[in-house]
């Protein structure tokens, strides 16, 4: 019998072992592996699901009950950058509905949609705790504080411009950024690679490309 | 659990004391005061979920709202079940499960018999102030070929997903999504494939989950309701047959705590339809020049009575009578002996074992002996794919803390929960008994049978099986601590045929015959006729083409036998070679008693008259005795039958459907076992199996849904038989050099295809036994299997 | 008192009677050539309803059945047939007979209906030769797509369907009481609708289109 | 004024404060081989309960307490709840991404006062930056033989590692939080059983948060006494306030509590964004009832909050200024728990989207007048009563938090609602 897993890359099949071999129990792995399970398929399929299922022994069911909770697993295609407007109630009262609406025009969509050259999906989100740099955006889980809807727009056609390979937090709240929460520290060296947090040894990227 | 101490507990005003330990709401149910729930379920664990059941309970920080499913009744404890806080609270929540409810009541098979309706006329608000526009999904969309769901009903009290998940272990269904969202769904085009799938349709509170064969059917208030056991198998489920208008059109389970908790497997629940099927046989019919035409019955019963007027009574035989009722066993048993004056009668079709055995094994275990074991050994066929409500009584005793050992030749379904799996050869049974009996072998195995009492199922685990070896794990079993037995048959009324004397060495009330006058059992009838020794076969709803380990025996049989009587309700393989068939009432059309595994009597009762000219068995034998002149000797009716088996068998003495009905609440009598009070305890002995040494050994085992009679025309359960492969071991598929899919010939005439199954044991080969793909393959211990060369 | 009084007394009656020769109305007709006007709400025989597109409204549910006092209804549901639904919804009426010598014309069935399926007509005038023929079958129950009531006679010179037409119990057959807004909503509302009523979704494609274009 | 204890490293060293040279430099871990070497993990456990701190994560139950309740059944877990995401809190972000190892020393002191040989830090699947922080930093302890087999040769050993969550409010509720960690819904459990008898893998567990955590080394280093005597009784030590919102200063400020509202808007935050008026307030998150302008010199204690109805929560002040529309913005938080609902139960599934509906109705301008007590009402079916603290006909809290925006603008601003009623509805009634 093969690995359910044969298919994937030999990076995600060497998180996915780390990753059951990280739990007392192996069903605690769940999430994890369907962010690596998104990664390999580009968001979380019904064959990813499927695999992980396999790969701690309970049913596909039970795997997509999870996976529809979580708000974070994407079940659709999503676009190489996804840009999550904040509009909870600091944003809210700072103008992160401008925000959305600025950056769902730029990219052409309608809040939760993809761009026509499938680049970038915006969409709007529940707190990312970045109250003290309101309005926040993040692009892949990378954040940025104290955006306005004018640079929200930059930010839009920066992505589609630049085409970055690593998405960068420092380096977007350079360019993009405004008021932050507090200070960041030194420049974090990570960053995403795909619309999956990056964390971990499978899912960032060290700068440097 | 024995310690029955009581606390007292104040509701609205009112002391009562109750059973310590037991939660708020049965407490109050069982006190008069009824509490308002949907995902409260007494077999279920409490979620607390649907917020239905809040009640007032003072506490440290004054009066609170908690719900009374999950709160345990404590001493002065203080309840109020009616307080304006509380109605407010109950008006509030049906509020909330009505605003995106969809109110298609009048189309809802629930319609009638819905608690949410009862509910809301009860407890709820007279009206809706919801005006924002209704959550809508598709509906209903099926989620497996019985059981079709309607999002929008549902109130998502979970309790699909705990009988799925905690009660059949197949977690198939669970909830997706979150928030206002969620929703009860299955994977996509994953079927919620559970053998207890119907279970879910009968403890839906609202109509989210409806089956197939009853939507649109009936509505409640017009259901006739019918007690009676599903009699597919030898648990006989306690259960219900609802008619409407003189037809079936659906069967619920009724709780009985000692069998079967009001779980159905789905066989039991959705067979029904073979009682309505279009090609039943509702006249006499009688073989002329090679094909059947319609008689009237004194034509048929007179061309019988000729027939058998005449012929020494030992070259008449009989099998079959498994499917009867007890009071119909009787009457054939008696029939044949006193009658025609044969002892060639066998209720099994050789795929069973020592009658004795299985009749009168001592000490027996009972079904709530299994549920309160200290451990239990299963050897025997596979509780799940042929006495699916006992594998759900053994998965509630491990959840209850008992230990399990099951060996068998390849994975069943209780492997998963199994404290051991003990995987041996087909075929070498009584070695790998023999290693586990002196402590050899299998050390985890023996270590887990040694907190009492212990439980042994034995049985046949495949018809390739050597029926012996049941007798030596028995025989193991009872050196065991506290030993209990549980024999495993699995067909219908198998026990009560057997306690009826349709055995070739026994007599009605577990009686053994006298050594030397015992008849053929069916093998040994089917051999006779082949050779010419038997004349004339009467077949009693069996089907040996279909059912015995040699098919090819039973086909020459049929075709070599004088003259064949067949009772039946279909024209089978085996009916067809019949030269008389009448036809006969099935389940659902007869009164009378069965009785289960561990001996319990149940009354089983007819839901509407025979289909056509139908007629029970019982009247089928006393006309036929009429017409030949002995119509004294067999009982008239049902009545007069279990009067005159108690008077015959002391084991039933005093058992019949009234003292059922007025003694038992409903749950059946259990006729006791052991030694003193019977005739015959049959003690088991280890016997001499030999072991089978050749290359490959044939595993043939039935599964739950095959190609028998009854389940090929129920048309929602016939799609589900399983595909047929052959299943072999990783390293034999090596030897022969086949992959996963490619097909092999066994015994040099069934080519199949192969899967490769890193459960089966090593040169075991396992086949499905009974599947249209299987018909005709010999259940002999040893098979040959030769790879089919030059298909990809 | 007198033994006159006591001799006339039989006679007394024909007094009234000729007191009213010459007054008042003549009540007889010429029955069946004239015919009466029924009261409003008088209880004919009742007629299965159709929206005007002819889908039909009768969804099978048997409240009508399970409220007879008279036992006399019976119905049996179906699954709609999903590319050409007989009724909106999933269900709809299968089988659907009355049994007109055992029905006593309380109207409850009319009540019970939560479509409007079921109406009671000024039809009265049914005899049969043959009890079986009092059992209306749905056939016969159901009116045309046009809104015309069926009749197992049609050519018995005795039924003047035109006439029916302008009784009360036809109007409530026609224009069932039902709100316009909830016209092409896709969704199904226990409340009787007037118009078209859109498919459910999925029931056919043609239908579906119809329903998103009637959304906007 | 005390000085900072969760702040004062990284105040100090503004840019490499949470890595482990500077960590070690400025003291770290010391505190970790003093107890390692000399104290008995009762001794920690007894400075801790000394210390009175009431949990951060928003409930306020004392930490000590909740220690002892933890069964004594082997394997224990110790779960550090990193799922910061009630909106306007952001404290706990700063504390992973700023000095980690100060949480991690927490966790080994914690652990090995209550006997944990395995710990896990759960946070928000939208935070991988302080993750990736935090990971780096357990590598570091790791390899620095702070975490693992045998630390500093004392015989206790202690596995670290960190969850990442998958977008999910209801996560940061410590039940929900460990169903997530095994690998489920994120559905609150029943209590009880509570998590220190039967949580993790249904074994004894203690969930904390990350701030509290942070705290444990400053106390088992300075003594629980002196930890109580900061600030005042039943509000004592320090604390960590997200402050957001139309103020001048938005940021994070540990201080210590018994300041008065008006101190803390209008000093440590700067004072509102030009120079407007202060409209309302929300004190601790947004599950709690908002203040107004009244109650500026209330002092800001846990018990004081209580008393003006609401509470503290988790530290997270949101400024509201006059321009505010506050129905825009009880919408903008009922709309958070109508999304974040984990739908188990019927109140909060049914009643948080309803409420958000009835108020997206009114901001479209198709109001009625009754439709303002059909939301209390509604709210009062989620949360009887609407006290403080709530009653709830829900498993959880996050039910009645929705109804608290409801209830302050009902209360407060009810011109403003009834504003958004078309004059014909108002008049037809």
């Amino acid at each position: 019998m093969s690995s359910p897993i044969a298919t994937w890359s030999a990076e995600g099949q060497e998180r996915a072992q780390q990753l059951l071999a990280l739990y007392p129990d192996k069903r605690s792995a769940v999430m994890p592996l369907l962010y690596v399970a998104s990664l390999e398929h580009g968001h979380v399929t019904n064959e990813g699901m499927q695999q992980v299922a396999e790969l701690i022994g309970v049913t596909a069911t039970q795997v997509r009950s999870v996976a529809t909770f979580y708000t974070m697993y994407k079940h659709e295609p999503v676009g190489r950058y996804l840009v999550s407007v904040c509009t909870s109630i600091s944003c809210h009262l700072l103008g992160g509905d401008e925000v959305l609406d600025a950056a769902c025009g730029a990219a052409g969509v309608e809040v939760g949609g993809t761009s026509e050259d499938d680049l970038v999906t915006v969409e709007r989100v529940e707190c990312i705790g970045a109250c003290g740099g309101a309005p926040a955006v993040q692009v892949n889980y990378e954040l940025i504080e104290g955006v306005t809807d004018i640079k929200a727009i930059d930010l839009i056609d920066w992505l589609r411009n630049t085409t970055p390979e690593v998405v960068l937090a420092d380096e977007l709240q350079q360019l993009f950024g405004g008021q932050k929460s507090f200070d960041w520290g030194v420049p974090e060296p990570d960053g995403a690679i795909a619309p999956v947090p990056a964390f971990g040894p499978y899912g960032s990227a060290e700068e440097g490309r | 659990m024995s310690d029955t101490t009581t606390v007292s507990i104040t509701i609205n005003g009112v002391d009562h004391e109750v059973e310590a330990g037991q939660r708020l709401i049965t407490a109050a149910e069982k006190v008069g005061e009824y509490i308002p729930r949907f995902c409260h379920h007494d077999k279920l664990e409490p979620v607390g979920k649907c917020r239905m059941c809040l009640v007032e309970v003072e506490g440290p920080r004054g009066k609170q709202l908690v719900p009374s499913c999950t709160m345990i009744v404590n001493d002065g404890m203080v309840v109020d079940t009616e307080s304006e806080v509380v109605e407010k609270a109950q008006e509030g929540v049906l509020e909330f499960l009505l605003i995106n409810h969809p109110l298609d009541c009048p189309i809802c098979d629930k319609g009638g018999e819905c608690p949410l309706q009862d509910q809301t006329m009860a407890y709820g608000p007279g009206e809706s102030r919801f005006i924002e526009p209704k959550r809508t999904y598709e509906k209903p969309i099926p989620i497996s070929d019985v059981v079709l769901l309607d999002r929008e009903r549902c109130v998502l009290c979970d309790r699909c997903v705990r009988v799925a998940d905690d009660i059949a272990g197949d977690p198939l269904i669970t909830f997706n999504d979150r928030g206002n969202h969620v929703q009860i769904l299955t994977f996509p085009n994953e079927p919620f494939s559970s053998y207890f799938s119907g279970n879910t349709v009968q403890v839906c509170p609202v109509g989210a989950l409806t089956s197939v064969d009853y939507r649109f059917r009936a509505r409640p208030w017009d259901l006739e309701v019918t007690p009676t056991v599903a009699a597919h198998d030898t648990v006989q489920s306690t259960a219900e047959i609802h008619t409407s208008r003189g037809k079936i059109v659906r069967v619920y389970a009724a709780e009985n705590d000692h069998l079967n908790d009001g779980w159905l497997s789905d066989r039991d629940r959705f067979s029904f339809a073979a009682n309505h099927a279009p090609d039943r046989i509702v006249s006499p019919k009688r073989r002329v020049d090679g094909s059947f035409e319609d008689v009237s019955w004194p034509e048929a019963l007179n061309t019988i009575a000729e027939r058998l007027g005449g012929i020494a009574p030992e070259r008449v035989g009989a099998i079959g009578g498994a499917h009867n009722t007890n009071e119909e066993a009787y009457a054939l048993g008696k029939f044949l002996r006193e009658v025609v004056g044969t002892n060639n009668i066998d209720a099994q079709l050789g795929d069973g074992f020592n009658a004795q055995l299985a009749a009168a094994v001592t000490p027996r275990a009972t079904v709530d002996d299994v549920e309160s074991a200290g451990a239990i050994l299963v050897w025997g066929p596979d509780l799940k794919e042929t006495l699916p409500v006992l594998y759900l009584k053994v998965r509630k005793a491990v959840k209850n803390g008992a230990t399990l050992v099951v060996a068998s030749p390849w994975r069943t379904g209780l492997d998963s929960i199994a404290t051991s799996v003990v995987r041996y050869r087909a075929g070498s049974g009584q070695e790998v008994l023999r290693k586990l009996a002196q402590g050899s072998a299998h050390e985890d195995a023996a270590a887990a049978l040694t907190t009492g009492p212990v439980v042994t199922l034995f049985g046949r685990a495949s018809l390739s099986e050597d029926p012996r070896l049941a007798e030596s794990v028995a025989a193991y079993g009872r050196t065991l601590p506290d030993a209990r037995l549980m024999p495993l048959l699995t067909r219908s009324n198998v026990f009560g045929a057997l306690d009826m004397g349709l055995a070739p060495d026994l007599l009605p009330g577990r009686v053994g015959i006298e050594a030397g006058s015992a008849g053929l059992d069916a093998m040994g009838m089917l051999g006779a006729a082949a050779e010419g020794a038997l004349d004339v076969l009467f077949l009693v709803g069996s089907d040996p083409v279909r059912d015995c380990p040699d098919p090819a025996l039973a086909a020459k049989a049929l075709d070599q036998a004088d003259f064949v009587v067949a009772i039946d309700a279909f024209v089978t393989d085996s009916s067809a070679h019949a030269d008389v068939i009448l036809p006969a009432a099935l389940w659902g059309e007869v009164d009378g008693t069965m009785t289960n595994l561990e001996g319990r009597v149940q009354t089983v009762s007819a839901a509407f008259p025979p289909r056509g000219q139908a007629q029970s068995l019982l009247e089928i034998v006393r006309d036929l005795a009429a017409i030949m002149g002995s119509g004294d000797i067999l009982p008239k009716d049902t009545d007069t039958a279990s009067s005159s088996l108690a008077n015959e068998a002391p084991a039933y003495a005093g058992v019949s459907r009234e003292s059922i009905f007025f003694e038992s609440d409903g749950t059946g009598v259990v006729v006791p076992t052991g030694a003193g009070t019977q005739p015959l305890g049959y003690i088991p002995t280890d016997a001499a199996v030999p072991v089978v040494t050749d290359r490959f050994t044939l595993h043939f085992a039935p599964s739950l849904y095959d190609d028998g009679v009854i389940t090929r025309h129920a048309e929602s359960i016939a799609g589900l038989v399983p595909d047929v492969t052959v299943r072999i071991s990783p390293r034999d598929a090596s030897v022969l050099a086949v992959s996963d899919g490619a097909s092999v010939v066994i015994d040099d005439f069934l080519t199949l295809p192969v899967t490769i199954d890193a459960d089966v044991a090593q040169g075991s080969v396992v086949v499905p036994f009974n599947q249209v793909a299987t018909k005709g393959l010999i259940a002999a211990s040893a098979v040959s299997v030769e790879p089919v060369r030059g298909d990809v | 008192m007198s033994w006159f009084s006591d001799l006339l007394g039989p006679f007394e009656g024909f007094a009234v009677t000729l007191r009213q020769i010459g007054k008042g109305r003549r009540v007889t007709r010429k029955y069946p050539e004239e015919k009466r006007q029924k009261p409003e709400r008088f209880h004919g025989r009742h007629v299965l309803n159709r929206y005007d597109n002819g889908m039909e409204k009768c969804i099978g549910c048997e409240l009508c059945a399970g409220v007879c006092p008279a036992e006399c209804i019976y119905v049996r549901g179906a699954d709609n047939p999903p590319d050409d639904p007989v009724s909106p919804g999933e269900r709809f009426g299968f089988v659907y007979e009355i049994n007109m010598l055992r029905c006593i014309f309380c109207a409850m069935c009319v009540e019970a209906c939560p479509t409007q399926a079921i109406t009671m007509t000024h039809l009265f005038e049914f005899s049969v030769t043959d009890r079986d023929d009092a059992i209306y079958t749905k056939d016969e129950l159901l009116v045309e797509p046009d809104g015309t009531p069926n009749h197992p006679q049609p050519d018995n010179p005795l039924i003047d369907l035109g006439e029916l037409r302008e009784g009360d119990g036809w109007l409530r057959a026609t224009s069932p009481a039902g709100r316009r807004e909830y016209e092409g909503v896709v969704a199904w509302t226990p409340s009787a609708r007037t118009g078209t009523p859109a498919a459910e979704l999925g029931q056919s494609a043609e239908r579906d289109e119809d329903a998103e274009d009637s959304d906007g | 004024m005390t000085d900072p204890i969760l702040t004062a490293r990284m105040e100090a060293n503004r840019t490499d404060s949470n890595t482990i040279d500077r960590y070690l430099e400025t003291g770290g871990y010391e505190v970790l081989k003093n107890a390692l070497a000399s104290m008995t993990p009762e001794q920690i456990a007894e400075e801790v309960k000394a210390s009175n701190m009431r949990g951060r994560g928003g409930a306020g139950f004392p930490m000590g307490v909740k220690w002892g309740f933890l069964a004594d059944s082997d394997p224990k877990y110790l779960v550090i709840n990193g799922d910061e995401s009630e909106p306007g809190t952001f404290k706990d972000r700063q504390l992973l991404e700023r000095d980690p190892h100060q949480l991690i020393e927490g966790i080994v002191l914690a652990s090995y006062a209550l006997g944990v040989n395995r710990a896990f830090i759960y946070i928000r699947g939208e935070y991988p930056k302080p993750a990736r922080r935090v990971q780096r930093a357990i590598d570091e302890a790791y390899e620095k033989g702070f975490l693992g087999d045998d630390i500093l040769r004392s015989g206790f050993s202690l596995e670290v590692s960190v969850h990442l969550g998958g977008g999910a409010y209801i996560c940061g509720e410590e039940t929900a939080l460990l169903n997530s960690l095994e690998g489920r819904r994120g559905e609150p459990r029943l209590k009880p059983p509570f998590p220190a008898v039967e949580g993790l893998y249904a074994r004894p567990t203690i969930v904390n948060n990350v701030e509290s955590i942070s705290n444990v080394p400053w106390i088992v280093a300075n003594g629980g006494t002196s930890y109580a005597a900061i600030g005042p009784e039943r509000s004592a030590g320090t604390r960590m306030f997200s402050l957001s919102g139309h103020v001048n200063k938005p940021g994070n400020y540990e201080i210590v509590m018994g300041m008065t509202w008006r101190d803390l808007i209008y000093d440590v935050a700067g004072g509102i964004r030009d120079d407007r008026a202060l409209k309302t307030w929300i004190p601790g998150g947004a599950s709690a009832p908002w203040l107004v302008p009244e109650h500026l010199d209330a002092p800001l204690t846990i018990d004081d909050a209580t008393t003006l109805g609401t509470m503290l929560g988790s530290g997270a002040v949101v400024v509201m200024d006059e321009t505010t529309d506050v129905v825009k913005a009880a919408h903008s938080i009922v709309r958070f728990f109508a999304h974040e609902s984990c739908g188990q139960c019927t109140p909060c599934r049914e009643g948080t989207k309803w409420l958000q509906d009835i108020l997206e109705r009114i901001l479209r301008g198709e109001g009625r007048e009754k439709d303002i007590d059909l939301l209390l009402d509604v709210s009062d079916n989620i949360s009887p009563g609407l006290t403080w603290p709530p009653a709830m006909t829900t498993i959880c809290p996050l039910g009645p938090s929705a109804t608290a925006p409801i209830l302050s603008i009902t209360r407060y601003f009810l011109d403003e609602v009834k504003a958004y009623i078309p004059v014909s509805e108002v008049a037809g009634v």
